[in-house]
C-alpha cells in the first residue's frame, strides 16, 4: 500500500483560495483535508471598530464577487430587528429585486465554474455572457458591478431609474428562453451525466447531520428555504416554490441551482409588476439599542446566519457571521472518501463554496 | 530501401529536387509545422467563436485576426529560461520533448499523399509494411511519456503520466483490432494500396463501425478532449508535461500538433479514400500530384475540424469510465466489425478488389 | 386551555426536564428560543434537543466575550427543520479557565464551528477530535484575535509597519 | 443517447457563427451608467471643511489637508471602495462620483490624490467609442453595440 500525499491548491487551476491535503492511493482519494484560511480579513473583528453605516460596505464583501445583495440583506435585517424598524414597502420591494437579481448572476457564475471542472470550456463563457446582463442591469439600478452597497439601514439608496422596469422585464425574458441552451449543451450532454450524475451523493440524513444549508441541502431532497420558512422582507407576498432534487448527487446540486434561477425569474416578475410607488429610507438614528438578535436571510449559497449584540452605542459589540459556505465545507471532506482523483473537482466545485464566503 | 539507396548511389537533379521538395516541405518537416501552426491558430479562433468571444486579435496581418499569434507564442516560449527541476532525471527529462516531437513526426514519413505519375507515390519513405511501422511507432509514445513523467519528479507529473500510460496502452488494442479489418478487407500492409483499394468505394461506408472505433481511438492515443485526461488541469494541472518550460514545452506542444497531423492522415488513408476525389482543373494541368493532394489536406481539415469541435462541446471523461468503454465497447465493436467484414466477403469483394 | 405555541412547548419542555440545570428559558420571538443552561450540563440538554425535540440543523456556534463580567459565553444556535424554530443554546464559561465540552458526538456539523471558536476565543472543547487552526495562518503565534483585550502582538506589528513603510516609500 | 451526443455538435456550430460578446477593451468601452461610481471629485470651492466625509469612510481613505489656507480632505483611492458613503454625507455637495476607474500608478504614494489632483475632473478616454450590452434578438443572441 503506497499512499502519496497530493496538495491541490493554493495555486492549482480549480482550487481557488483553498488547499486541499489529500491522501492518494493510486488513482483513489482516501481521504480530503480541507485547509482554508487563505482570504481571512477578519471581517468580524473589524465590524467591532466601525459603526453600524460604516460597516455596510465590509459586509458585503463577506461574499463579494457573486451575492453581495443576498448578503447585505441579513446584516440589515439583524440590525432592523434590534430596532424594531420598520422599512418603507418600496424598498423592501427595492432590496427583493437586488437580492434576486444577485442569486441569478450567482447561479449562472456556478454553472460555469461547474462546467469548468468537468472540462467543459464553452460553458464556461455562456453563463457568464449572460451574466453580464444581470450585471447591467444592477449597474443600472446600484451603480456599481458586483459590490453594489445598495441596500442601507432604513432603506435603499436609490430609486428605480427610469424604464429600468420595462428593461428588466425583457432581459429575464431572454434568459429564461435562453435556458433551454444550456439544458441542450450542458444538462442533458451525455459525457455531463456520465461525470456527474452518482458522483458526491449527499444523503438527505447526512446532509441535516451535518448542517449542510441551501441549494446543497435542497439537492439532497429536504425542503428547507429560509424565504418560505421566515419570510422576510416580502417574500410572503409572491407565489414560488422551492425546487429540490432527488438523488443528492453533484448533478442534482447544479439542476437545483438552474431551477432556481427560473424561479427567481418568478419572484422578479411578480416584484417587478407589484412594486408599490412611495418613499425608499427612513431616517434612522446611529445607534442600535441594547439587545441580541438572530437573523437568517437565504442568499444564492444557502442560508445566511447573523447574530448581533448591540450594547447601545454606534458600534456593534459582537457580530458573528454564519454565512453558507462555512457550514458546507463540512461536506466536503465527508464526500470525498474513496472517490477517483477526478471527482474532487467536480464535488468541489458543485457544493459551490467560496473562500471568501468561508474565511470571512 | 528505395529512398536510402539513391542517396548512396548519387543522384540526378530532378530526383535530387524531388527528395528535397519531401523531406524538407511536404509532406517533411515543414507540413507538419505549418499544419500546427495553422490548427493552433484555428482553434484558438474556432473555439472562441464556440464560447462568444473573440479568440487571438493583434498579431499577424489582416485586421484583428491574430493571424500570426502561435509564431508570437512559439518565439516567446523559446526566449524563455529551460528550468530542470531539482532531483529531476536530468538526461531523460531533458530528452523526452525531443522524442516526443521526434516520434509524432516520424509516422508522417509513412504516409503516402498522392500518386505520382509514372507510378509510385509522392510520400518520403516507401515501404509496403508502412501499416506495421506506423503500429510500431505507436507503441513508443507511452513510454516516452512515462520517462518524461518520471523524470521530472513531481506528482502531478507522475500521476499525468500513469494516466496517459493507460489510457493509451488500453486504446491501442481496439486501435490495432479495427485496423486488422482494414487489412483483411484490403489485403495489405501497405498504406498506398489501401488509399488504392479504396478506389470504387471509400471504407467509411463499408466500415462505420471501424470508422467510429479508430476515430474514438486516435483522439485517445493523442489525447483530445472529451479524452485529454492526462493533460486534465483540474485535477493533475497539465498532466506529465507539467514542469517543463520554455523551449521543451513549445517541442511537446507542437509534438501534440504533429500528432494530429499524422492521425488525420491516417484515418484520411484508412477511411476516406486518401487522395482519391475529382481532378481538379486547374492544380491538375500543373501535376496531377496537386490534385491529389488537395482532396487529400481537405480530407483531412475535415476531420481536424471534426476533432478539434470535441473540446467546445464535451466535458472531459473520467480515466475509468474511458477504459471501462475501451474494454466493453471498443474492443467487443472492433472484433464486431472483424466478423461483418468476413461474413458480407461476398459483397464487398467485387467492390475494393476489383472481382 | 390555552393553546400553547411550539416555541412555548419547547421552553416548557425542556424547563421539566432540566429544572436544575437551565437558569433560563424564554420565548424571544416568533421561531426563536433561548436556552441558557450550566455550563458543565450542555452536553446532556444537546442530546435532549437532538433527539426528543427535532433540534437537528446546526446552524451556527458563536463565542461572545464579556469582559466585564469576566466571562465567555457560547452560543448553539440550531435550526429544527419540522418545527420551524431556532433554538439559542447558551452557556457561560469563566474567562480564566475557558473550557467546555465538546458537542461533535451531538451535532457533527459543529466540527468547525468549534474549530473556529476555538482559535478566536481561545475556548477548549474537550472531546473534539482536531482543535487546530482554521482560518488564522498557520504561524500565528498571537492571542485568539477576537477577544476584546486583544492587540496585536508586536512581532505581527512591526512586520506590518515594516510592510507598510516598504509600500509606501516605493 | 445518440442525439445527446450530436446535439451539442449543432449547436456549437450554430453558436460558431453568431455575434461575438467581447468588448475590444481600450478601443472600445462599457459606456458608464448614469449612476456609476468611479472615483470621487472635489469641488474645492464649495468645501466646507465639516470633516463629514473624514468621519465616516470606512476605510480611512480620507483625510484632511491644509491647501490654500483651507482645510480640504486628500484622497487615497488605493483605500477607497467606492462605496458612496462620503458623497452622500456631503452637507455640501462638494464631493461626486464620477466615471474614471483606472487608478493603476506605479507606487503607492502615486495612488494619493493631493486636494489639488483630487478636485481635477476625471480623465477622458483615450478611444472615444463605447457601447452598452443589449438584446439584439432572439437569433442573433446578446452583444455589446
Amino acid at each position: 500500500m503506497s499512499i502519496m500525499k497530493l496538495s491541490i491548491g493554493p495555486q492549482h487551476p480549480i482550487s481557488a483560495h483553498f488547499r486541499f491535503l489529500l491522501d492518494v492511493d493510486g488513482d483513489v482519494v482516501l481521504k480530503l483535508e480541507p485547509d482554508v484560511g487563505y482570504t481571512h480579513r477578519g471581517i468580524e473583528k473589524l465590524a467591532e471598530k466601525r459603526t453600524y453605516l460604516q460597516n455596510l460596505p465590509v459586509i458585503e464583501r463577506v461574499n463579494s464577487y457573486c451575492d453581495s445583495a443576498g448578503t447585505m440583506l441579513g446584516y440589515l435585517e439583524v440590525i432592523e430587528e434590534l430596532m424594531g424598524l420598520e422599512v418603507p414597502e418600496r424598498a423592501k420591494y427595492l432590496r427583493v429585486i437586488a437580492a434576486e437579481l444577485n442569486r441569478i448572476a450567482s447561479h449562472l457564475y456556478a454553472a460555469s465554474l461547474f462546467s469548468v471542472a468537468t472540462g467543459l470550456e464553452t460553458m464556461l463563457m455562456w453563463p457568464i455572457n449572460d451574466r453580464e446582463l444581470i450585471l447591467d442591469l444592477l449597474e443600472r439600478l446600484t451603480g456599481q458591478r458586483i459590490t453594489y452597497t445598495y441596500q442601507t439601514i432604513g432603506g435603499v439608496r436609490f430609486d428605480m431609474p427610469d424604464g429600468f422596469k420595462e428593461e428588466a422585464l425583457k432581459r429575464l425574458d431572454y434568459l429564461e428562453k435562453r435556458t433551454e441552451d444550456y439544458y441542450k449543451m450542458l444538462l442533458w450532454n451525455h459525457t455531463f451525466h456520465m461525470r456527474t450524475k452518482k458522483v458526491g451523493i449527499l444523503r438527505p440524513s447526512d446532509a441535516i447531520k451535518l448542517g449542510v444549508v441551501g441549494p446543497n441541502l435542497r439537492a439532497s431532497g429536504v425542503k428547507v428555504d429560509v424565504r418560505k420558512d421566515e419570510p422576510y422582507e416580502v417574500y410572503d407576498r409572491f407565489d414560488f416554490s422551492i425546487p429540490t432534487g432527488k438523488n443528492g448527487d453533484s448533478y442534482d446540486r447544479l439542476e437545483v441551482r438552474f431551477k432556481e434561477v427560473g424561479q427567481s425569474i418568478n419572484i422578479l416578475r411578480q416584484a417587478l409588476k407589484d412594486i408599490p410607488k412611495g418613499p425608499i429610507k427612513k431616517w434612522v438614528p446611529p445607534i442600535v439599542p441594547k439587545g441580541e438578535a438572530y437573523t437568517r436571510v437565504e442568499a444564492a449559497r444557502g442560508e445566511f446566519g447573523y447574530h448581533l449584540i448591540g450594547d447601545g452605542s454606534m458600534k456593534p459589540y459582537r457580530l458573528k457571521i454564519s454565512p453558507p459556505s462555512f457550514r458546507n465545507l463540512i461536506a466536503l471532506p465527508h464526500l470525498c472518501q474513496n472517490i477517483p482523483l477526478a471527482d474532487v473537482p467536480i464535488i468541489y466545485i458543485s457544493l459551490d463554496l467560496i473562500p471568501m464566503d468561508v474565511d470571512r | 530501401m528505395i529512398g536510402l539507396e539513391f542517396l548512396i548511389l548519387g543522384l540526378d537533379f530532378p530526383q535530387f529536387i524531388e527528395l528535397v521538395l519531401k523531406v524538407l516541405i511536404f509532406p517533411g518537416l515543414a507540413f507538419p509545422l505549418l499544419f500546427a501552426i495553422i490548427v493552433i491558430w484555428f482553434e484558438r479562433k474556432f473555439l472562441a467563436r464556440i464560447m462568444l468571444r473573440i479568440g487571438p486579435l493583434h498579431i499577424g496581418p489582416f485586421n484583428r485576426t491574430g493571424l500570426l499569434q502561435p509564431i508570437a507564442d512559439f518565439i516567446k516560449l523559446i526566449q524563455k529560461e529551460i528550468i530542470v527541476p531539482d532531483n529531476a532525471h536530468k538526461l531523460i527529462y531533458n530528452l523526452a520533448p525531443i522524442m516526443a516531437a521526434l516520434v509524432a513526426s516520424l509516422s508522417v514519413a509513412f504516409i503516402p499523399y498522392a500518386p505520382k505519375p509514372g507510378g509510385g507515390y509522392w510520400m518520403i519513405f516507401y515501404t509496403p509494411f508502412s501499416l506495421l511501422v506506423i503500429l510500431a511507432i505507436f507503441t513508443a509514445r507511452p513510454f516516452i511519456i512515462i520517462a518524461a513523467g518520471w523524470a521530472s519528479n513531481s506528482k502531478y507529473c507522475t500521476i499525468g503520466a500513469l494516466r496517459a500510460a493507460l489510457q493509451l496502452l488500453s486504446y491501442e488494442v481496439p486501435l490495432a483490432l479495427s485496423l486488422a479489418s482494414i487489412v483483411i478487407m484490403s489485403g495489405t500492409f501497405d498504406l498506398a494500396k489501401i488509399v488504392e483499394a479504396q478506389s470504387s468505394i471509400w471504407f467509411i461506408i463499408l466500415q462505420p463501425i471501424g470508422f467510429i472505433v479508430v476515430l474514438i481511438g486516435m483522439m485517445t492515443e493523442i489525447a483530445r478532449r472529451p479524452f485529454d485526461i492526462p493533460f486534465a488541469e483540474q485535477e493533475v494541472v497539465f498532466g506529465w508535461p507539467t514542469e517543463y518550460t520554455g523551449t521543451q514545452f513549445a517541442l511537446i506542444m507542437v509534438s501534440e500538433y504533429f500528432d494530429l497531423c499524422a492521425v488525420t492522415s491516417l484515418i484520411t488513408v484508412f477511411f476516406l479514400g486518401g487522395w482519391s476525389g475529382p481532378a481538379i482543373p486547374l492544380l491538375n494541368d500543373i501535376s496531377p500530384i496537386l490534385s491529389g493532394i488537395f482532396w487529400f489536406l481537405l480530407k483531412m481539415a475535415i476531420l481536424t475540424v471534426i476533432i478539434i469541435m470535441g473540446r467546445g462541446i464535451f466535458p472531459r471523461v473520467r480515466i475509468d469510465q474511458l477504459l471501462d468503454a475501451g474494454w466493453t465497447i471498443g474492443i467487443p465493436l472492433a472484433i464486431l466489425q472483424i466478423s461483418i467484414t468476413l461474413l458480407t466477403a461476398q459483397w464487398w469483394l467485387p467492390l475494393v478488389r476489383g472481382g | 386551555m390555552i393553546d400553547k405555541s411550539a416555541e412555548e412547548l419547547i421552553v416548557d419542555s425542556v424547563k421539566a426536564r432540566f429544572p436544575e440545570e437551565v437558569i433560563e428559558a424564554k420565548v424571544q420571538r416568533k421561531n426563536r428560543v433561548s436556552i441558557s443552561v450550566r455550563n458543565n450540563r450542555i452536553y446532556d440538554v444537546g442530546l435532549f434537543l437532538r433527539d426528543e425535540l427535532e433540534f437537528d440543523h446546526i446552524a451556527s456556534v458563536s463565542g461572545v466575550d464579556y469582559i466585564d463580567m469576566n466571562e465567555f459565553e457560547v452560543i448553539y444556535y440550531v435550526w429544527s427543520i419540522n418545527k420551524k424554530v431556532l433554538v439559542g443554546l447558551r452557556t457561560k464559561i469563566p474567562r480564566d479557565n475557558p473550557v467546555l465540552k465538546s458537542l461533535v458526538d451531538v451535532w457533527e456539523g459543529v466540527l468547525y464551528h468549534e474549530r473556529e471558536v476555538w482559535e478566536m476565543f481561545g475556548i477548549k472543547f474537550e472531546g473534539h477530535p482536531n482543535l487546530s487552526l482554521l482560518l488564522l495562518p498557520e504561524d500565528w503565534d498571537g492571542p485568539p484575535p477576537l477577544r476584546k483585550d486583544f492587540v496585536l502582538p508586536e512581532t505581527h506589528q512591526e512586520r506590518l509597519e515594516e510592510k507598510i513603510k516598504k509600500l509606501s516609500s516605493g | 443517447m445518440v442525439l445527446d451526443i450530436i446535439r451539442p455538435f449543432f449547436l456549437g456550430f450554430y453558436h460558431a457563427f453568431k455575434r461575438t460578446f467581447t468588448v475590444k477593451h481600450p478601443f472600445v468601452r462599457l459606456t458608464p451608467t448614469e449612476r456609476y461610481r468611479g472615483r470621487v471629485v472635489l469641488n474645492i470651492d464649495r468645501c466646507i471643511s465639516c470633516r463629514s466625509c473624514v468621519n465616516i469612510c470606512p476605510n480611512k481613505a480620507l483625510e484632511m489637508v491644509k491647501f490654500e489656507k483651507k482645510l480640504v480632505p486628500q484622497y487615497d483611492a488605493g483605500r477607497c471602495c467606492l462605496c458612496n458613503l462620503c458623497v452622500e454625507v456631503c452637507p455640501a455637495i462638494a464631493l461626486s462620483m464620477s466615471y474614471e476607474v483606472e487608478f493603476s500608478e506605479y507606487t503607492r504614494k502615486g495612488l494619493i490624490h493631493t486636494p489639488d489632483r483630487f478636485s481635477q475632473p476625471p480623465k477622458s478616454f483615450l478611444f472615444e467609442k463605447t457601447v452598452t450590452v443589449k438584446i439584439l434578438d432572439k437569433k442573433r443572441g446578446v452583444a455589446h453595440r
